[in-house]
């Protein structure tokens, strides 16, 4: 008999995984630059989701503010800070190399006049 | 720079930061005070148009004073006289064109936004150059300018036109 | 035993899933922007209920604001329709 | 494809996920929900000040980052060179940006300025000292409940957005949020950020005693330079307070001029290319 707990834990973890798998597979396959940032964008928020997981206690977990409570008590209940500290930075980071990789599509639709990459592909063979 | 000028804003600043930070230590008051100073004067020239009306404390009293009444008897009456026609479904909806006295753009989006939040009226456009609200009514009771002037704008105006506008003319 | 945060969980996961999916399918790209930004959206209350209170605060602003934004004056410049 | 059939196609992928989780249910589930690693531990351990001295005593001080917020203090004292040079990363990616956009630039009075309807105008007008102060709030409390300088950037880059689009660019620019101001204070931001994490090491040429880049507290070894934990009975956590204040200088104003940017019209842009026009050459 299958542990519905254990079910539902394997359940997020490759629901995840597969969001990341089509953010992967629309970064891969879409011809659009613009549908290209917009898969990288959901490739990269997954993958964050992933890392953040990674640090989750079940059950009960919360968050790593210290608010008071006895010290036993907040260092076995809270999560793992590290992966947040790490994914904080991450989205940061990723919106500002995100925003310089749109201002890269509009600068190449001025040079083109397109952003289907098949097309920019025969232009400039 | 006007100082007075930016005392509104502040206040208004200085008021969202304590609540947002939930706390009321020495360090808020303080780090509150400097962040409201600062975006006082940053945003009082496009927030203000005349100092002497912003610092008018018997407006407060005004904005209290229809705070109360909105929130119990306009929304109660309104309520009480909608609720029968939406659930037996009887309506006779409308756009109608609502004729004010207000002159400031803060007046009339008060009003269009009073207008708005109580059931069976809807303020759909508003055009400030000619005084005039576009209203979706769901029970059209009158087509001429004042009667329909008095059932939907009349209750709020006096009390918006004390507000925003001094009140004298009201 | 299922806690009420492991179910919750469940469902805004699968809500990212599908509105991921739907985003990278999706042709016309300002709905697809839609699409992504609500996938946003639930992940901000995936990590809520992670426990990770500060990745929401940056999270919401740059997911559901900036991102859209950015990616809506971009489409409106370029193409808004993906080739087929 | 249709709407209906495109859900109908993504729920299908999510049951194949399912039954996946269901085959996958009798084994374990690896690294994911298991609590916590020692290295994780030993942070919440020690950069609580209340839990560092009771557990450590006041000899660790220097293990100790004296802020609650534990993710704040592994972002700029634990792993603090880690953010310092992301950092970087932020700072050369919008220079890349700005670097596209070099030698275009709208002219100030080009046409009327256009917006929203007034009712979202009036309305967002009392909003954006708010969100300002609720950025400002998150910066400043850093270190003690969630927030920093991160989250508070990215919170105030939200107000010049709503501006452009419920008013227009001209009206932001005409508020004297210009793209050299926003650059000026986005390198305030900066300057300030290495200013404090080189600090302990002027300091420690100047005097001859030890201390290390980053160093928060003190370390030992290095006891002579620390930054204040405590700064008039307010706990303000040493340099990580200076750093979110710095961070959210940078981070906002950053944002603010890759979207004061993208928003320029792009038939200006156009002519700036082609024809390199003079109105166009204002840097």
């Amino acid at each position: 008999m299958i542990d519905i707990e254990v079910f539902i834990k394997t359940f997020i973890v490759l629901a995840l995984f597969g969001t990341a798998g089509v953010g992967l597979y629309g970064v891969v396959a879409k011809p659009h630059a613009t549908k290209k940032i917009i898969s990288l964008t959901i490739l990269g928020d997954t993958v964050n989701a992933l890392a953040i997981l990674l640090g989750y206690r079940y059950p009960g977990g919360i968050p790593p503010v210290y608010t008071g409570q006895p010290p036993n008590e907040f260092v076995g209940r809270a999560v793992d800070p590290l992966p947040q500290a790490l994914v904080l930075t991450a989205i940061v980071i990723g919106m500002a190399v995100n925003l310089l990789i749109i201002y890269i599509a509009l600068q190449t639709y001025r040079l083109y006049g397109t952003l289907d990459t098949r097309l920019i592909k025969k232009l400039r063979g | 720079m006007n100082p007075a000028k930016a005392l509104g804003p502040a206040i208004l600043t200085f008021i969202a930061y304590i609540v947002f930070s939930g706390s009321v230590s020495g360090y808020d008051l303080i780090t509150g005070a400097a962040i409201a100073v600062i975006t006082g004067i940053l945003v009082s020239d496009f927030l203000v148009t005349d100092t002497r009306k912003s610092l008018d404390i018997r407006r407060l009293g005004w904005l209290i004073a229809y705070a109360f009444y909105y929130l119990t008897i306009a929304e109660l009456k309104s309520h009480l006289s909608f609720a029968p026609k939406v659930l037996s479904g009887r309506i006779r909806p409308g756009v109608v064109e609502v004729r004010t006295h207000l002159k400031t753009e803060y007046g009339m989006v008060t009003l269009a936004n009073s207008i708005t939040n109580t059931p069976g009226t809807a303020t759909v456009d508003i055009d400030p150059e000619k005084q005039v609200l576009y209203v979706h009514w769901l029970w059209v009771e009158s087509e001429d300018r004042e009667g329909v002037r008095e059932k939907i704008a009349k209750p709020f105006e006096t009390f918006i036109k004390h507000i925003f506008e001094g009140g004298e003319q009201a | 035993m299922i806690t009420p945060e492991l179910a919750l969980m469940l469902i805004f996961v699968s809500i990212a899933f599908v509105f991921a999916y739907l985003a990278v399918e999706e042709r016309k790209l300002i709905r697809a922007v839609v699409y992504s930004a609500v996938q946003s959206a639930a992940f901000a209350f995936l990590f809520y209920l992670l426990g990770a209170p500060d990745i929401v605060l940056v999270y919401v602003p740059v997911t559901v604001g900036i991102y859209p934004a950015a990616l809506l004056f971009l489409i409106r410049k370029t193409e808004e329709v993906e080739n087929p | 494809m249709s709407g209906v059939r495109k859900v109908a196609s993504a729920v299908a992928l999510l049951a194949i996920v399912a039954a996946l989780s269901l085959g996958a249910a009798a084994g374990g589930m690896g690294p994911f929900f298991d609590g916590i690693r020692s290295l994780g531990a030993f942070y919440l351990s020690t950069a609580p000040p209340q839990i560092a001295e009771l557990v450590l005593g006041p000899s660790y001080r220097g293990l100790s980052s004296y802020s609650p917020e534990v993710v704040t203090s592994i972002v700029w004292d634990y792993r603090g060179l880690d953010t310092y040079f992301e950092t970087a990363v932020f700072f050369l990616a919008i220079i890349g940006a700005v670097a596209i956009y070099r030698g275009i630039e709208e002219p100030v009075l080009r046409r009327p300025a256009s917006g929203l309807s007034p009712i979202v105008r009036a309305v967002t007008k009392f909003l954006i000292p708010i969100n300002i102060a609720v950025a400002a709030s998150i910066a400043l409390h850093g270190h003690l409940t969630p927030g920093g300088g991160f989250q508070a950037g990215a919170a105030l880059a939200v107000a010049p957005i709503i501006v452009i689009v419920v008013f227009s660019r001209r009206y932001l620019l005409e508020r004297g949020v210009t793209k050299l101001k926003a650059l000026f204070f986005r390198s305030a931001g900066l300057i300030g950020i290495a200013l404090v994490v080189l600090i302990p090491v002027i300091w420690s040429v100047i005097s001859g005693e030890w201390a290390w880049v980053m160093q928060n507290q003190w370390k030992p070894g290095a006891e002579a330079f620390s930054y204040p934990a405590y700064l008039g009975g307010a706990l303000i956590s040493g340099s990580i307070w200076f750093l979110n204040l710095f961070e959210f200088l940078a981070v906002s104003f950053g944002f603010t001029i890759l979207f004061l940017l993208i928003s320029i019209d792009e038939d200006t842009v156009r002519s700036c290319m082609i024809r390199g026009g003079e109105e166009c050459d204002r840097y």
